[in-house]
């Protein structure tokens, strides 16, 4: 993965301004609180790229908090940035429950929501989703039409995070609806170094049950931890891996000489944060913006990649137009 | 040393003024670095020094606070209960189950957690006095036990309303009061901050002004000793762990009613937090020793800075930095005046 | 109203500690216990207070039978004991009058749960009146001496019914220790059974109605008042033991190793000098807390020099450490065997070789047979009883632990030796068998020995100097150290008058 | 008690014998109830004992037990370095770094990451030896500095081959020769492995059979007798502070290249596992005290077990469960048959 390629140009149809600048922009007074849930993680890390690029764009300070997976700590944060009077606030994963005490404070304090990949629980706030069941469906296609529909599969879960448990909701009915495959074992770890532990649970399953024809690993950090296994056991040819999120090291994991991750199905997290954040801008303008955003994901494979000669994000979403989203809450005075 | 003898008797006042100078320093260092915090950030941002915020930081370190007040008193007879984190963590599930899975009340749910306590308790105290497996092993072992089987008892899932439990979606809900405990108030001050102050007093009088207080200092200074003055060594040890279980299923009480639900690993980052609180006490007022206004203020000292620097907007992976360097300075400056002292 | 031990025995693998002891203790006795090191002395206290549980036998009070193994059950029987190693007697990190009411604190005073600060001071010195120690200072702070009387302070303040003294006065000058005989007879007049181990026989005969002598374990014999030493010492090191011979004159007396010139024992006292030969051995006393052991850890590098210079066969001698002071061929045995020597554990030959680890490296590695032979050396030198080289030390009595400590230094044949108080806790025997290897050394080697026992000078000394609160109150040779004039030098009468020469 | 004094002297023979039982089962307890769980694993699953296997579990210790080696180290003076796990993310980003963004070579990686290391210990140095902060809280101090370090070097990203920095994507990838480290072999052995092979043989001779090693077993029993008897307590406390720091360092490295980019947190998990292998070393052969063999077996133990219950399809949430009850188990065995004998 020689990373000499020119830096791509933005492949983003670029739409011309159609509203002048609001004041509040125009003097760069707009503050807007991002409260996460984790910060850690490719995806995590380019969702909030994404975010800050967009927040330069609009001229607008983004504060950002992040839970560091305590989501305890989380809600407080966000309690914290209500008495802080932000413009906007935008809530990035979380769990409901959790949650959704402080965002009722922040709706009785009339600060605008937008709430990502969480319910908020009212009406007032903005949800916006990357449709986590539909990116489980396509990479289970692959999954299933490279398989031929049968076969023994290792699958990589870990309850207690909302996505991963939306894509685990799918692959369960997947299983009822196509018999002939078969979950023959099951791990997963999340931690600090999820990747190598990943592997090293992955080696010992693909150890103990050597006719094992794919990995489901719908989480990138899974999905690299289960290729360091299968290229650490020289099974590169007998077993794939089919993953989930996308970024600029993953492409570079997926690309690599025999590498076993053939396919992934992912937005662009970059995207996604762009989005949130123009939705949260939108809001303190006063605009419309639909109540529920969706963000639909595209399926990426191995050799897609390899004949685009594909190595970054930027490139990705050259050739992937459906990657990027302009015209879900598109913000009318900016070019974006 | 050498300068000292050299000064003679004609410098012992200045020096005596020094030493004195260093010896309040000492015992106020931590103190005064906190309070210059203080001062600093609300002269930064005027919405730092409001009763508001001063409620969301107290808010933000009830928990860890609670948690570490326990852990301190297993220190003060020389134990250090590493399962305090996995405690907090099978309590949270325990609630959450009793009243979403078996749509029990809260008050059983309290109960429940705080049986789980004891249970910790119970299995600390049997591995380390029973069985006399040094502390820090045996802790390790619990928490190992207590983290597993946090997760075993929901097959490793999250325990929320309306989940679903062999196809139907599980019957109870958090009644309102236990959810009370989480995000209600007392004259205005969140339920979690009152339980903080209260178990801080109890834990400061039991450890300060009773019997039983100095009988767990005498343990942790030399256990051989208070066993022939006829302290009962094993039963004061086992207290010490059944005041860190109680309060470890206080915290986990708590953190469960302001989850809503019980989450898997919810107790995993209270470990580390509240040891640091505990820690960090030692170095105040001059105790060197586990203290319990000293873990409050190190409770506070953590929660204060994030608090800050966050409402300074400075960048959230610049606060650990920042949380170490005041740290290490605080106990540099504190421990080197100690011995000039 | 006797307390009774009947056949008792204790085992510790295969050692017999005790074998099958039968004594009485009547109310109002002081009966003294003695033994040479390793008799089975503190392991018959250790069963009367409760500390430990005999292998096999009985106790009774009043017929009555005791199930020992707790202490608390012993001291709610009556029993107060004051332990050899004063170290389990108090609590570092608390203060001293904390220390005071530890047993208040297991029992419950009548104040019940709630204590304040001034309560704990009020109860302390109700249990401590006239020491004059500082309650709120930390107990680590204090000398050996002071934590001692700390301890002895509390068993005393008990209501008693034993009251169990083992070597109670090792770390105490002759003045503590006459004002603790006074108070042992003032309880024992009250109908206490006293208890009494000491290795000073002058102590045993004036205090005691009776003696008991324990050898290897077994009674072996009683005697009545009037004490015979003689007897005693007899019984005492059995048919096959050998009666200490007196002391060789010095043989020749060498060079000059070590000359200190405005030094001072502490910062407050008087700048002095003095010299040491080869072949001499040079006493230093004074009461507690007069400054000989400041004196000599100066000496061995373990504290920095307060004031003047040194020098050690005529090169100047600035040790930053005792690392230094072992380099240049210093060799310093401090005073506290448990807090400054022993490390908990270890075996015996690990104690040996710790300060001389170079010596038995064998191509980069340590080589274990070479530190056994040093280990056994020691053993064999100083009549080390205990179950041999690779038993942790905890396994030997008392003084075969110190006969180890202070022998390792031996080992290395420094030229100058600092011994501090090195024959606490050492029976009679053992003291004339470590007084008679240090002077066998003293041939090539010059020697300091801090003490505050006079009869340990007369053994060994040539000439003494004495401290009194931090300054030096007369050098005298050791035919001239009568106890009189050593007295009069160490209470501080004679300093004004300039009794140094 | 009173059965022990009943019994006199006609129970002693066979007492004996069970003794001596006691005490052989002490000292193997754990390497027994090791030894189990491999017949056991074996016998369910064939594949489990293979040799493609055994370094599959010997890699998976790798890293963990060369960080668990240095903490053993640091332990023996009687300290305890907290600060190993966030030395091992901290080195983990300086590497990929000096590769990825600075474009330098894979020999100038390892060099920034030994430096890393070393930087570590010294801070850890600095405030226990020089400025006498307790050890727990000192390495608290720095665990947080470093943890924050690491993230602020690369504004809490993670650095991975072709990652933007500054609008254009990072110049420099991991060299063939670093990754090598990570998934090499020699002669059929993961690179890993041979160097924890190595380190452990070193790290056991250096505490077993040389003078330094006594020297800090001196310092940790009784640190005013090591000084009294000419070992100069704070290089020996340095040293052992800097062998902790250069071990964190080589497995930060290791990690580092098996990962193939620099990820925020990668540390994280190393302290608790690297200090719970060292800890239960403790109960290796009658030790009870740190020691390298039981330091390797400790981390062999988690090993062998987590990938011999991955094999056997026990769900993941009930590895911990078993974990911690079979390190119960082996602890009360051997703490309780220590006390028989
Ligand atoms: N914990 C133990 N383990 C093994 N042997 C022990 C233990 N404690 C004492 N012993 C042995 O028991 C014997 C008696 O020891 P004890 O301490 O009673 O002697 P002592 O008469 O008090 O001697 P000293 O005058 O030196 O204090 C000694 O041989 C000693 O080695
Ligand atoms: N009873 C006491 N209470 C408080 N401080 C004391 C007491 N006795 C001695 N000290 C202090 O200890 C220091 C001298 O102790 P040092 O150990 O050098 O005396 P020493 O002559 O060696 O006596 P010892 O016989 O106890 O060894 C002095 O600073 C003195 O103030
Ligand atoms: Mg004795
Ligand atoms: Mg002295």
């Amino acid at each position: 993965a020689a990373p000499s390629a020119p830096p791509p140009s933005p492949s983003t149809a670029a739409a011309t301004p159609t509203a002048a600048v609001p004041a509040k922009f125009a003097s760069g007074d707009v503050r807007i609180s991002l409260v996460r849930q984790l910060s850690s993680g490719d995806y995590f890390e380019q969702w909030l790229a994404g975010a800050q690029a967009e927040a330069k764009a609009l001229n607008v300070k983004l504060e950002i908090s992040s839970g560091d997976g305590n989501n305890d700590k989380q809600a407080l944060n966000l309690e914290q940035a209500v008495t802080a009077k932000p413009d906007a606030i935008i809530v990035d994963h979380g769990f409901a429950q959790t949650v959704q005490p402080a965002i009722k404070k922040a709706v009785a304090a009339k600060i605008p929501l937008v709430a990502f990949d969480v319910d908020p629980g009212t009406a007032e706030a903005v949800t916006l989703t990357q449709d986590d069941h539909q990116i489980a469906k396509q990479v289970l296609g692959a999954l299933k039409a490279d398989t031929g529909g049968s076969g023994g599969v290792v699958y990589v879960y870990v309850a207690g995070f909302a996505p991963l448990d939306r894509r685990n909701e799918t692959w369960e009915q997947f299983k009822k609806d196509n018999p002939g495959i078969k979950q023959v074992a099951q791990i997963g770890v999340v931690n600090g170094s999820t990747a190598s532990a990943v592997a090293d649970q992955a080696k010992a399953a693909l150890q103990a049950h050597p006719g094992v024809k794919a990995i489901l690993a719908p989480y990138d950090e899974f999905a690299k931890g289960a290729a360091l296994a299968v290229k650490e056991l020289g099974l590169a040819d007998k077993v794939k891996i089919y993953g989930a999120d996308m970024s600029t090291a993953d492409i570079g994991v997926m690309t690599e000489p025999n590498s076993p991750w053939v396919a992934t199905s992912a937005t662009d997290p970059a995207n996604v944060g762009r989005v949130a954040v123009r939705a949260a801008a939108l809001l303190v303008a006063g605009e419309q913006v639909d109540r529920a955003l969706t963000v639909p994901p595209s399926l990426i494979n191995q050799k897609g990649l390899r004949d685009a000669g594909i190595s970054s994000v930027e490139q990705l979403t050259g050739a992937f137009p459906g990657l990027t989203t302009p015209d879900v809450a598109r913000v009318p005075w900016a070019a974006s | 040393m050498s300068a000292a003898v050299q000064g003679g008797s004609r410098a012992a006042p200045s020096r005596r003024v020094a030493s004195r100078a260093a010896a309040v320093a000492y015992r106020y260092g931590l103190l005064g670095v906190m309070a210059a915090m203080i001062v600093l950030f609300s002269l930064l941002r005027p919405a730092f020094a409001t009763y508001p915020n001063a409620l969301v930081v107290l808010q933000s370190v009830a928990v860890v606070g609670i948690v570490a007040l326990g852990v301190t008193v297993s220190m003060t007879t020389g134990g250090f209960d590493l399962s305090a984190g996995a405690c907090v963590g099978a309590v949270v599930m325990v609630t959450a189950l009793t009243m979403v899975r078996f749509n029990l009340t809260g008050g059983t749910a309290i109960v429940a957690g705080l049986l789980t306590g004891l249970l910790v308790a119970g299995v600390n105290v049997l591995l380390t006095v029973v069985a006399k497996v040094p502390d820090l092993v045996a802790t390790l072992g619990t928490l190992f036990l207590f983290q597993g089987l946090a997760l075993i008892v929901t097959g490793g899932q999250s325990v929320a309303p309306g989940m679903t439990v062999d196809g139907a979606p599980a019957p109870g809900r958090y009644t309102e009061g236990f959810a009370w405990l989480g995000g209600g108030t007392i004259v205005s001050v969140p339920v979690p901050v009152v339980a903080f102050a209260l178990l801080a007093a109890a834990v400061y009088v039991l450890l300060n002004h009773t019997r039983w207080g100095r009988a767990l200092y005498a343990i942790g200074g030399n256990a051989e000793a208070a066993r022939l003055a006829g302290i009962r060594v094993a039963r004061y040890r086992a207290l010490g762990y059944a005041v860190s279980g109680v309060c470890a299923a206080i915290a986990g009480i708590l953190l469960s009613a302001r989850l809503g639900r019980g989450d898997v690993g919810a107790g995993d980052p209270y470990l580390l937090q509240s040891v640091a609180a505990a820690l960090i006490g030692f170095a105040v007022l001059g105790a060197n020793r586990p203290n319990a206004l000293g873990t409050v203020v190190g409770a506070l000292f953590i929660g204060v800075m994030i608090n800050g620097l966050t409402m300074l907007n400075a960048p959230y992976y610049a606060q650990t930095f920042v949380q170490g360097a005041l740290l290490v300075g605080a106990l540099v400056t504190s421990y080197t005046l100690r011995r000039i002292r | 109203m006797t307390f009774a031990v009947t056949s008792v025995s204790k085992v510790y693998g295969a050692t017999t500690a005790l074998s099958s002891v039968t004594l009485d203790l009547r109310p109002g006795e002081i009966v003294g216990l003695i033994g040479t090191n390793g008799a089975g002395k503190s392991t018959l206290i250790k069963i009367l207070s409760g500390a430990t549980a005999p292998s096999s036998g009985t106790l009774s009070y009043e017929g009555r039978p005791l199930a020992f193994g707790d202490p608390l059950d012993a001291q709610e029987a009556g029993v107060q004991t004051v332990h050899q190693n004063i170290d389990d007697g108090v609590v570092f990190g608390a203060s001293v009058a904390e220390n005071l009411m530890l047993d208040a604190l297991a029992t419950g005073g009548p104040r019940g749960w709630f204590l304040t600060r001034a309560q704990v001071r009020a109860a302390a010195s109700a249990v401590a009146p006239g020491l004059g120690l500082p309650l709120d200072a930390p107990v680590e702070s204090l000398p050996a001496s002071a934590r001692q009387q700390i301890v002895i302070a509390r068993a005393l303040a008990r209501r008693a019914r034993l009251l169990i003294l083992d070597e109670p006065t090792s770390t105490l000058s002759e003045v503590e220790a006459g004002a603790l005989a006074f108070r042992v007879r003032e309880s024992a007049a009250a109908g206490v059974s006293v208890l009494y181990v000491s290795h000073r026989l002058s102590e045993i005969e004036a205090l005691c109605d009776r003696v008991v002598v324990l050898r290897d374990g077994e009674l072996v014999a009683m005697f009545a008042a009037p004490l015979d030493r003689t007897a005693i010492v007899a019984a005492m090191l059995g048919p096959a033991g050998a009666v200490p011979a007196p002391r060789e004159a010095v043989a020749h007396v060498g060079r000059e190793v070590l000359m200190a010139d405005g030094v001072r024992a502490m910062p407050g006292g008087d700048a002095f000098g003095f010299r040491v030969r080869a072949g001499e051995v040079l006493g230093v006393t004074g009461l507690v807390g007069a400054g000989k052991t400041e004196l000599l850890e100066q000496l061995g590098g373990a504290r920095p020099l307060v004031s003047g210079k040194l020098s050690l066969g005529g090169a100047p001698y600035e040790p930053k450490d005792p690392r230094d002071a072992i380099a240049a061929g210093v060799a310093f045995a401090p005073e506290e065997r448990a807090a400054q020597a022993i490390v908990p554990g270890w075996s015996v030959r690990a104690h040996v070789t710790l300060p001389w680890l170079r010596r038995h490296i064998r191509s980069g590695l340590l080589a274990r047979h070479s530190e056994s032979a040093a280990a056994r050396h020691v053993i064999d030198l100083f009549g080390v009883r205990g179950p041999g080289p690779d038993a942790p030390i905890e396994a030997l009595s008392g003084g075969n632990q110190q006969k180890v400590v202070v022998g390792r230094w031996l080992a290395g044949s420094p030229r100058l030796l600092v011994l501090d108080e090195p024959f606490r806790g050492v029976d009679v025997a053992a003291r004339a068998d470590i007084g008679r290897v240090v002077r066998e050394r003293a041939r090539e080697t010059a020697v300091i020995v801090a003490s505050s026992d006079p009869q340990e000078l007369h053994d060994l000394a040539d000439r003494v100097l004495v401290l009194h609160e931090g300054s030096p109150a007369g050098e005298l040779p050791i035919a001239d150290a009568t106890p009189d004039r050593l007295a009069v030098l160490m209470s501080g009468a004679a300093t004004r008058s300039g009794g140094r020469e």
